[in-house]
């Protein structure tokens, strides 16, 4: 057995803490070890031409490399060896960066850690078998979960290559959050405008289903072959039959919240949520509707001229295959009252947030465009904007930034000129954050031409008084407190992950972090894949992202999957389990324990029906090789041997 | 319309930097507010200042370097209008490592302790201890920072209760105002107070007096209330500004 | 009968005499048991931390929570400025073994501070249930808008008072409820009155305090309800001056907690010691019906 | 040779992507520990975390994804259920159970999981070099009744 180490130093990331040469010299020391050698950096093009030159002279069989995470270079070094001429497998991996050189400081310290893990790498690879893998046919069909502009353009972009797309929304129409802004920043673009005709090139895209008032049930398998439930929930209209001409919404008698309006103004039981809905079909919410609560109406029954309309309807179950799956479940806006009672937590109705007042703003809002005050329909003239409610505030665990409140707020700030020309805003902000392209001009535009005072610190308390509202502040530029009379006050609230968004994650088997927002495998370099393979990231469920670049991250998922499905067929993992079938007992308890019904019994000659993987299925999480009874099935790669040997050789 | 409630002048104008007042040192001044030049000197006097700091983050275990600066603190900061820094500044200065301007200030002296900016920080850090630590210090150099009122209220206070063991109210009264030559402060409410019933004439003393000398005893070391140590007795009639 | 040592501290002894009568008499109607603590000390108050090292501030407590400790397992300090000083010591002394051997040298044996320590509404919040109260109050107080205020004292700082939720304190609103009263929502309930700045630093708390009433004058409220002498002192002794250094005209009657509870219960204005306050609450309680009771002593304007 | 010998079986999915995040963000941490990569803590053996104590080992720490959020949709589960057994049992293998932990570390918690070392270090510190293990030595292949109760 000829093993050969190579320690990387990735320039100083690892030498400066660990004694590169030291553990050279250690590998040399130990048994099987017929070369070893630091490189500079092991993933460069030099670094890896030297692995190759190395194992070709020496004739090595098996090779350690020590550098950086696996999670990050694994595939680069397999490769590598495999140019070499070796089994791709027969590399290991340790990881002296992320795990020692970058955690510690002390450089004893560090390098005994490394060579331990180098030494722990030989042992484990000593006992490594050639693996090879095996290709799975790829289900040419994808998933896109959400349907508001970043999974539009996915949705568009995978068709458009000439793949089936799903879209699933949850809602009863496409266009998500972007389809309730009145204007985009910052160049004041009509949202609507530029969205609606996306939204109707969605629906009548050829290679395009989609399915509204719908929700992922469950989702099994794996890369290149998900199987996926999909509820498609009862509206109680059929779908086919409706219209669209609202009739049933006029003469609904059941009042009811208004959801795509933030709550501004009131909906009816039946509706259609807003006039560019796309499809353009009325959805009952029976939690209002007066046939299901009081078990008697049937006004729209009796006026639809479709006769469209379905009590009996119920939720109905769709199951299909998919290669890939786009998530982009978008997120919903911070609900502040409960954390914030010096704002009067909900007591004042002329304390609204940023995405009612766009619905006030927008012409096709319950306003018509006009903006008015909650609390007596009066045209307020002080308006007074307050930045990151909800963000930046670790007092109410939303440390982080959302992004987009100072662009959106320079926004409302002139809309709200443009509206009222007598009217005066006030902007209280911590920091300007503008980083987009045309966004810095943007907010000195708000300033300059539309005189909006911007004030230099976070609001303390609003309070009412004589049918104003007090805002006290601080301008921490001129350095003191500043207070404000108010007759309207409009709140930027942060970003929160759609609701339910933890549970879809966990639906799918994707990380996310404690806000619920998914995690992207690479923060730099795999910035859309999640960390399960065949599922993609768009949008702002990833976290806070304005319309550029969730449309930008869609059409970036769109290629990796485009990539993956187009290649009709996928190299599996050999990292699978295997049976030792003559001392298999047959207790099945390894079929009893998989996750993946990867195990089945196979009779032999003898008649004996015995535990057999079957590969395709099989994920490798080697649940089974610790349920084994008689420890005959065993995870290639992960077997029992190599593990001891890798836990001896520490503790030796 | 937009109005200034917090006494500052407004709009405070950056007026002027000066460079190389000493090696590595500027200024910037904010002009000045009620005869107190709002500004700092980034400088030299960072290196001095910061185990000042540091000894204030240990003893009130809040981190200075956490602070944003939001201002949220001075938003609704109770007396920050009587201030010359706002709590907000406070912890700026500190950042800098602007030590004596924070012993010095009359915020130091003035702040009491609402704990209104501590319960409403963003990032968690109890302000008003932090200042609270700045004001001990602040006490243990026997700074006044041109509010002797404050702190003779307070010596007086502790006076009266030493004496006692409880506050007597109307001698504290009294005796603090003739400590600084305004005996007639408040006298409009005295007449209202007697008819109310509202104070003993005779001192209200505790039994066991000595448990109470010892106690003070043991924080200062001698039976005094310790004022000595800061070289100014209570007297009547000691200096008023 | 559940029995606590009772601290009164300074003001209630003197200022403050009302909250004490008016507590006594609603401990003795709602069967709660008060044992003054023996030979109790001044608590230091926001002075004593404030000078060498603050040890004062913490020994003078403990001096009160050890004799306390002897006979009981709570104590309840309605001054909100006591109660504040004596969980501070207590927490200073959990904290700190070199301040317990201070205290024991002082005290000449090992101090006991384990002691609960409960603020009036703490102690009524957990001994009376709002629908007894209710049941007994007959609505009485229906009609009245109470202003809840808790000041700071109270809930501040959160880590070491833990009572109610310091951003947004709540506590009081079940019980007044019970009396029929209406307690709704007053945005300045945790905002500072300007503390014991009123000798050395008047305008501070006149332009707080005036603040305070002035919202809650605004906002249409019969009374300002109280549970710290303090700020009773400062929004009530002193309204006369602020209106006088304002010119403003504001007529805003401050009520200890206790008051309220009393009035509730039936008891008459003048028992409670509401006619020592300096802003008349004729027009409140005119509207209970005990208009004509007390006798109108009109405020002077001080 | 750090004085302490640690051992921590981390699944890749979470745990071992939490600890390349903490090193990532350069979160110090103390040295003792020693990583052993997993696809899965289901794929964590109790007879290996026995072994590992019987072999000498100060301190095992087994970190997994939190529960729900397996990459083998129940991986952990198992892991759980196996584990705590474990940890029950290993005052009868005369090990402090102390010295053992298995916790949950997702990937985004960089942060927490610089935590659980400093905190498992700590304690495995306090405890110091851990006894002359009493487990019987025995091929690892054969397992006995109770062993297999562990299993499952």
């Amino acid at each position: 057995m000829r093993v050969g180490v190579f320690v990387c130093q990735c320039g100083t990331n690892i030498a400066a803490t660990v004694d590169t040469e030291k553990v050279v010299s250690a590998a040399l020391a130990m048994r099987d070890v017929q070369h070893a050698e630091t490189i500079q950096y092991t993933c460069s093009d030099p670094g890896q031409r030297a692995i190759v030159d190395a194992v070709q002279k020496k004739g090595l069989t098996r090779v350690v490399i020590a550098a950086c995470s696996p999670r990050m270079h694994e595939t680069t070094f397999r490769r590598t060896v495999t140019r070499a001429g070796m089994n791709p497998y027969m590399m290991e991996m340790v990881n002296i960066r992320e795990h020692c050189s970058w955690i510690h400081s002390d450089i004893d310290t560090a390098t005994d850690k490394a060579i331990d893990l180098m030494r722990m790498g030989v042992a484990r690879v000593r006992g490594q078998a050639p693996l090879n893998s095996t290709t799975v046919p790829v289900t040419r069909r994808v998933l896109v979960i959400g349907g508001g502009v970043a999974g539009i353009q996915a949705a568009l972009d995978i068709a458009d290559a000439g793949l089936p797309v799903t879209l699933v929304e949850r809602g009863p129409s496409i266009g998500g959050n972007m389809a309730r802004l009145d204007k985009t920043f910052p160049t004041l673009d009509c949202s609507s405008c530029i969205l609606t005709p996306r939204m109707v090139e969605a629906n009548q895209h050829e290679d395009i289903d989609l399915m509204v008032n719908s929700e992922v049930d469950s989702v099994r398998g794996y890369i290149g072959n998900f199987e996926v439930d999909i509820r498609r929930k009862a509206t109680c209209v059929d779908e086919d039959k409706c219209t669209g001409c609202m009739i049933c919404q006029e003469k609904c008698p059941g009042k009811a919240p208004d959801e795509f309006n933030a709550g501004v103004g009131e909906s009816k039981a039946i509706s259609i949520p807003f006039p560019q809905a796309v499809p353009m079909v009325a959805a009952i919410r029976k939690e209002h509707c007066r046939q299901f609560i009081k078990g008697k109406c049937g006004v729209c029954e009796k006026v639809c001229p479709a006769d469209a309309i379905d009590y009996e309807q119920e939720d109905t179950i769709v199951t299909e295959k998919f290669g890939a799956i786009v998530v982009a479940t978008g997120y919903q806006t911070y609900d502040w009252r409960e954390a914030y009672p010096d704002y009067g937590g909900g007591q004042y109705p002329d304390v609204i947030t940023s995405l009612q007042y766009e619905r006030m703003l927008s012409a096709s809002g319950p306003t018509g465009g006009h903006v008015k005050r909650p609390s007596d329909g009066e045209e307020p003239k002080q308006v007074v904007f307050i930045s990151c409610v909800g963000s930046r505030d670790e007092s109410v665990s939303r440390p982080l930034c959302c992004s987009v409140g100072c662009m959106y707020t320079a926004k409302q700030a002139i809309l709200t000129k443009e509206h009222i020309p007598d009217s005066q805003s006030y902007v209280f902000y911590i920091d300007i954050r503008a980083g987009g392209k045309g966004y810095e001009e943007f907010t000195r535009r708000a300033q300059r031409e539309f005189g909006a005072i911007y004030l230099r610190g976070r609001v303390g308390k609003i309070y009412p008084s004589g049918g104003k509202l007090i805002v006290m502040g601080t301008d921490t530029l001129s350095g003191g407190p500043v207070e404000v009379e108010a007759d309207l006050v409009v709140l930027a609230t942060g970003f929160d992950s759609a609701p339910g968004a933890a549970k879809l994650a966990q639906k799918l088997n994707v990380s996310y972090d404690q806000y619920g927002f998914f995690s992207e495998s690479h923060p730099k370099l795999r910035p859309v894949e999640t960390t399960t393979g065949g599922i993609y990231l768009a949008g702002a469920c990833q976290g806070p992202k304005d319309i550029p670049d969730s449309v930008a991250q869609a059409s970036a998922a769109a290629a990796k999957v485009i990539g993956l499905v187009s290649r009709g067929e996928l190299e599996t993992s050999p990292m699978v389990a295997e049976v030792n079938q003559a001392r298999c007992t047959g207790c099945f308890k390894c079929r009893d324990v998989c996750p993946y019904s990867a195990i089945e019994a196979v009779a032999l000659r003898d008649g004996r029906e015995v535990a057999g993987v079957i590969d395709s299925l099989c994920q490798g999480c080697g649940v089974c090789n610790v349920a084994c009874p008689p420890a005959v099935i065993s995870l290639k790669g992960y077997t029992d041997n190599q593990l001891i040997a890798e836990t001896l050789e520490l503790l030796r | 319309m937009f109005h200034k409630l917090a006494g500052l002048p407004w709009p405070l104008s950056v007026n002027q930097i000066h460079k190389g007042i000493g090696d590595g040192e500027f200024s910037v001044s904010l002009g000045d507010w009620e005869g107190v030049p709002l500004s700092i000197r980034v400088s030299a006097s960072v290196a001095g200042g910061a185990e000042v700091v540091a000894d204030i983050e240990r003893r009130s275990g809040e981190r200075v370097s956490a602070c944003y600066q939001c201002g949220r603190c001075t938003s609704t900061c109770t007396g920050a209008f009587a201030f010359d820094y706002p709590p907000h500044r406070i912890m700026r200065l500190l950042q800098l490592g602007q030590v004596d301007e924070v012993l010095n200030s009359r915020t130091a002296q003035l702040c009491f302790d609402c704990m209104t900016c501590s319960t409403r920080c963003p990032m968690g850090i109890d302000v008003a201890n932090v200042i609270e630590h700045a004001k001990m210090i602040a006490d243990e150099r026997g700074i006044e920072g041109g509010e002797k009122d404050i702190r003779r209220f307070r010596l007086a206070f502790l006076q009266n209760v030493r004496r006692h063991g409880r506050l007597h109210e109307a001698r504290l009264l009294t005796w603090f105002n003739l400590s600084r030559l305004k005996p007639f402060n408040d006298f409009a409410l005295v007449p209202v107070i007697l008819r109310r019933k509202k104070v003993h004439i005779v001192p209200p003393k505790i039994k066991n007096r000595e448990e109470i000398h010892r106690i003070f005893r043991e924080v200062n070391g001698n039976g005094k209330s310790g004022d000595e140590r800061h070289g100014n007795e209570i007297k009547a009639g000691g200096g008023a500004e | 009968m559940n029995s606590y040592a009772y601290f009164p501290g300074c003001s209630l002894t003197s200022s403050a005499g009302e909250y004490d009568t008016s507590f006594r008499l609603i401990a003795e109607a709602l069967g709660i048991g008060l044992d003054v603590i023996n030979d109790w000390n001044c608590c230091g108050a926001s002075p004593a931390p404030h000078h060498w090292s603050g040890n004062l501030g913490v020994l003078l407590p403990a001096r009160n929570m050890h004799i306390a400790g002897y006979a009981h397992d709570a104590m309840v300090a309605p001054c909100a400025g006591c109660y504040n000083r004596h969980k501070n010591a207590q927490y200073e002394l959990a904290g700190s073994e070199e301040l317990r051997e201070q205290a024991a040298r002082v005290l000449r044996e090992p101090v006991r501070y384990e002691i609960e320590i409960l603020n009036l509404v703490e102690l009524l919040v957990r001994e009376v249930e709002p629908d007894e109260l209710a049941s007994r109050t007959e609505g009485r107080l229906e009609g009245l808008n109470l202003a809840t205020y808790y000041g700071c004292l109270m809930t501040r700082p959160a880590k070491i008072m833990n009572f109610d939720n310091a951003r947004n304190p709540v506590s009081m609103k079940p019980l007044l409820k019970a009396t029929g009263a209406e307690a709704g929502h007053f945005p300045f309930k945790s905002e500072c009155c300007g503390s014991y700045m009123g000798l050395a630093k008047k305008e501070i708390v006149l332009r707080a305090s005036r603040r305070i009433i002035e919202v809650a004058e605004g906002m249409g409220f019969d009374a300002i309800v109280t549970a710290c002498p303090l700020c009773h002192q400062n929004l009530d002794l002193r309204q006369g001056q602020i209106n006088k250094a304002f010119g403003t005209s504001i007529e805003m009657p401050i009520l200890y907690f206790s008051q309220v509870l009393g009035l509730a219960l039936g008891m008459s204005a003048d028992d409670l010691g509401i006619d020592s306050h300096m802003v008349s609450a004729q027009k409140l309680l005119g509207k209970i019906g005990q208009g004509d009771r007390a006798a109108d002593k009109s405020t002077e304007v001080a | 040779m750090a004085e302490l010998k640690l051992i921590g079986f981390l699944c890749n999915w979470c745990s071992y992507a939490g600890a390349d995040m903490a090193g990532t963000a350069r979160l110090k941490q103390p040295g003792e520990l020693r990583i052993i990569r997993m696809p899965c803590t289901g794929r964590v053996d109790p007879l290996l975390v026995l072994k590992a104590f019987q072999e000498g080992a100060d301190g095992v720490l087994v970190s997994g994804c939190h529960p729900g959020d397996c990459h083998y949709n129940e991986g952990n589960y198992y892991a759980r259920r196996r584990l705590e057994l474990l940890a029950r049992m290993l005052p009868a293998f005369g090990i402090e159970p102390e010295r053992f932990e298995y916790t949950w570390v997702s990937a985004s918690e960089g942060a927490r999981w610089a935590q659980v070392v400093d905190d498992f270090t700590t304690r495995i510190r306090m405890l110091g070099i851990g006894d002359e293990p009493t487990v019987a030595k025995q091929p690892d292949d054969q397992r006995t009744g109770e062993e297999r109760a562990v299993n499952e």
